[in-house]
């Protein structure tokens, strides 16, 4: 017999209603991060505005499971206000812990962590070309 | 169980019991006189469910065309079909250890032919066109010296389809080798005449065409007689062919399901057929949506949609005002593609994308009205925050 | 149809439903919202109905003090003796081809056996005593290396003897040999105890205990697991064991039934006892009376009684007043005589002068005197018309 | 499936009330025969009553199915008035068609025709140790 699929109450919020739904236009202070493919049931693009070395603000677009969806809505609330440093510290199993995610979807939010590295990686680069232009 | 309940378009799993169904099966719960065994002939009580029994054998043979001695009573279509499979084989093994069949048969064949596999037979399974129909001509190429049996549905559960089940009846008879249809999709939406179609063996189920879930029939032709070694052994009940004990309730049900069916099939397919133009006017207009399934040789009330850019749990997810399902109800991973849109060769991303609206007798405009107004709206919402250059598949 | 009712006094060939049982029944056949297929997860109809199929596998689990997990619903007894037998007399075949079994089962256990003996099983039928009872050591004796499945009945449905299963499944379980019981004839009447039994598997009916035809389930142990080869393949239904469409207001029918007859079982006996009584005391007046089968281990509502100096077809056709009946339901030819009261050792003509009046819920002490006066007035009247020196055999 | 059982109107008459029931004490002009077996499934007893060459009445008693009590009965009647060449001609097919017996029943006919035999017999018997003692 079949069991019904459980999502969490905060799952379900989410994906009712996701928060920063979009992207931000090409810029300096933007950074951009994309990661999965539609034929993986995952793909997500993830955008930040960067001020004073932190994250002002950020968008997501996704294509996937109503667990991926919740995942990268719920992320762009968490990761405002994060330095470089908090970014490259943020793991997947936090998200999977938050939103209750079950085993078989974990695969997901790897792909969600890989555009977070990817964010990481921009940030970084941004950092480094700053520092050879200054 | 104080949800509000979704919009039912999931027919195809099963239908509610139309009310004069359920009135005439309650007659039957409630009258002590009906309540006898139908077997025990030496009292009035037994006789009386007896003659109950056989009015609604009478009822299931007229609607197929075929004679009331040839009807085998069963617990549905999965018994039906199993007996027919399993049986003629077993009975028949050294006529020939060939089958056809094909790749979009319901599970209930694809499993009892596993079955017969494991037993030494050699199957043959046939790949449908992209558009869900198997030709003819495909049968015709796959027969051996050795085929006992060919084995194909007459209307697709998931997409429905409607099979060309007489032309392939008629090569089958010229060939002296029997033919088993399953039909638990048929009955009141397309007409089945057992005769014209040179049919040996057909599977019914009630539960499709509003009788009640657990009663089935097996029609086997008795002439000349089509072998079959039974499932079950006992009592001797259905000429031996079928023992345990009929349920007189369960199969007055069926039998006035069927002779509803037949009577009102025109003016069902008509009415169900407009309502299912106007929910898929309704879903197209949102583009990037694809039938699946031949386009006009299918049934009135089934509508398979693969919706490109929507990922397919979060599709159900969205639409729970409506009760449709993703494929057949029996399949135990509900998030498994297909097998039946992969063997018409759709993507796992977009077999897994598609929904199956199934309608029937109880189906209303305002009902199919709100379903597009849902798929609408849900399935813009999650394009909207999909990535835009996701690539259509 | 306005012949005069018959008094029912044929409870063991089927009972009628309980009115508390049909009116929940009923409910899940007019309320939409309980008509969904108990498969379709997806949806709340599914679901709704999944979970009266739950609550109904919970009570049936609770009446033989199993697990609901150890239940796989059947269309009845005869399809749950098939699946037993056949199911793991196939699966284990390499594990052993002896099966111990007896000469009065039901049969829908001799036409399995004789199955699995076409097969290439081999089949030790115990002969019960003169009173219908198999000793305990009949079947260690029987017991071979390469024996893997006893099958013995609870209650049988002839003559309403109760077999001691409890010792037999302790013998079977130290000897490591599968044990089958049929025990369609016990819920209601005798306590049935899958644990204290030592019972590997359980046949069960509810339309021999107020429930509907057409349903039945098969307790299957699973802790150890017993293997089992379904008898019937497709949507996986039930673990994969036993596939088809699950009809939820069939199921409902007997899990209340289930519940309902464990509740009131003590009282029910009591009663039911006290009008056998009564019954067999009017009738022994007559003399020349035998009863048939042990007198005290026993079901309180079956009484087989032999009536000598009368002839068989004639004493049944005199008794048009009572729906009674000369052996099982399913035999198919009712004027043979009963293959139990042969094995019992009773003549040919003795066996078919025997009628089995079987009681119920809802007999009266007005139907038992109503009874007593009709086979009083006809056996004394055809007796009287008989030559005086037939020997009385 | 198992049919009912049919019995002629005829059949259900004589077997609810079985005519000419029991057997006369044995006399002279007493001529009895008997038939059949338990454990064949019928027996039968006829005692006839002469007058005048003719049986002026029958008695019979009958353990049996339903045809066979019906046939015994109906014979009681039928051969009221019957010469011994009368009833000598007698046969069983006669009682057959009358109460329309069907053929797996024949048998017990036969064993009634057995019984009509004997009455031949005796009466014959009878003549003959008349004849002897005239
Ligand atoms: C085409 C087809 N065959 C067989 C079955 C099985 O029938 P049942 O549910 O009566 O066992 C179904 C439905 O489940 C079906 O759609
Ligand atoms: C002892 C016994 N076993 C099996 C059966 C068969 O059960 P069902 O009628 O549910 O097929 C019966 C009754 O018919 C029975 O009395």
């Amino acid at each position: 017999m079949t069991e019904r699929r459980e999502y969490s109450a905060l799952v379900e919020r989410h994906f009712a209603a996701p928060r920063n739904v979009g992207r931000f236009e090409p810029a300096f202070d933007v950074l951009v991060a994309r990661s999965g493919r539609v034929d993986q049931g995952i793909e997500v693009v993830l955008s930040a505005r960067i001020e004073a070395e932190r994250i002002a603000a950020l968008r997501h677009l996704v294509y996937g499971c109503p667990h991926s969806i919740a995942a990268a809505s719920w992320l762009t609330e968490r990761l405002v206000g994060a330095t470089l440093d908090e970014l490259a510290q943020w793991r997947w199993r936090e998200a999977a812990t938050a939103l209750d995610v079950p085993p078989e979807k974990w695969g997901r939010l790897l792909a969600i962590e890989d555009a977070v590295r990817g964010l990481e990686r921009a940030w970084r680069e941004r950092a480094s070309s700053r520092a050879r232009t200054a | 169980m104080n949800a509000p309940l979704p919009i039912y378009l999931d027919y195809a799993a099963t239908t509610p019991i139309d009310p004069r169904v359920a009135e005439a099966m309650i007659e039957c719960l409630r009258e002590p006189e009906l309540q006898g065994n139908p077997s025990s002939m030496g009292h009035e009580y037994g006789r009386r469910a007896r003659a109950r029994v056989e009015q609604a054998r009478a009822q299931v043979a007229a609607a197929v065309n075929g004679r009331p001695e040839c009807i085998v009573w069963t617990s549905g279509a999965t018994e039906s079909n199993n007996l027919a499979l399993l049986g003629v084989a077993r009975f028949h093994a050294d006529r020939g250890k060939h089958i056809v069949s094909s790749k979009t048969e319901h599970k209930a064949v694809l499993d009892a032919l596993k079955q017969l596999e494991s037993e030494g037979f050699f199957v043959t399974y046939l790949k449908p066109g992209a558009d869900g129909i198997v030709a003819p001509e495909q049968v015709s190429e796959a027969l051996r010296d050795d085929t006992q049996l060919v084995s194909l549905m007459h209307v697709n559960n998931e997409i429905g389809i409607i099979q060309d089940v007489g032309a392939i009846g008629r090569i089958c008879r010229e060939r002296g080798i029997l033919f088993h249809v399953d039909a638990a999709q048929s009955m009141g939406k397309v007409g089945i005449d057992v005769q014209a179609m040179c049919v040996d063996l057909l599977s019914l189920t009630a539960h499709k065409s509003y009788g009640p879930k657990g009663v089935g029939a097996l029609y086997v032709r008795r002439n000349p007689p089509v072998g079959l070694r039974p499932l079950i052994f006992g009592g001797g009940q259905e000429l031996g062919l079928r023992s345990g004990t009929l349920p007189t309730h369960q199969i007055v049900g069926m039998g006035l399901a069927c002779e509803i069916a037949e009577r009102e099939r025109e003016a069902d397919v008509a009415r169900i057929c407009a309502l299912r133009e106007r929910l898929w006017t309704g879903i197209s207009k949102l583009g990037r949506v694809e039938l699946n399934g031949h386009r006009t040789q299918r049934v009135c009330g089934v509508l398979n949609v693969s919706f490109h850019g929507v990922e397919g749990e979060s599709l159900k997810f969205a639409l729970t005002d409506l009760a449709v399902s993703s494929g057949s109800a029996c399949a135990s991973a509900s998030d498994a593609p297909s097998y039946v849109l992969r063997a018409l060769g759709r993507s796992d991303q977009l077999a897994q994308s598609s929904l199956r609206f199934s309608l029937g007798r109880f189906t209303t405009e305002a009902e199919i009205d709100a379903a597009i107004a849902a798929v609408t709206r849900e399935v813009e919402r999650l394009r909207a925050i999909a990535p835009a250059t996701s690539p259509a598949k």
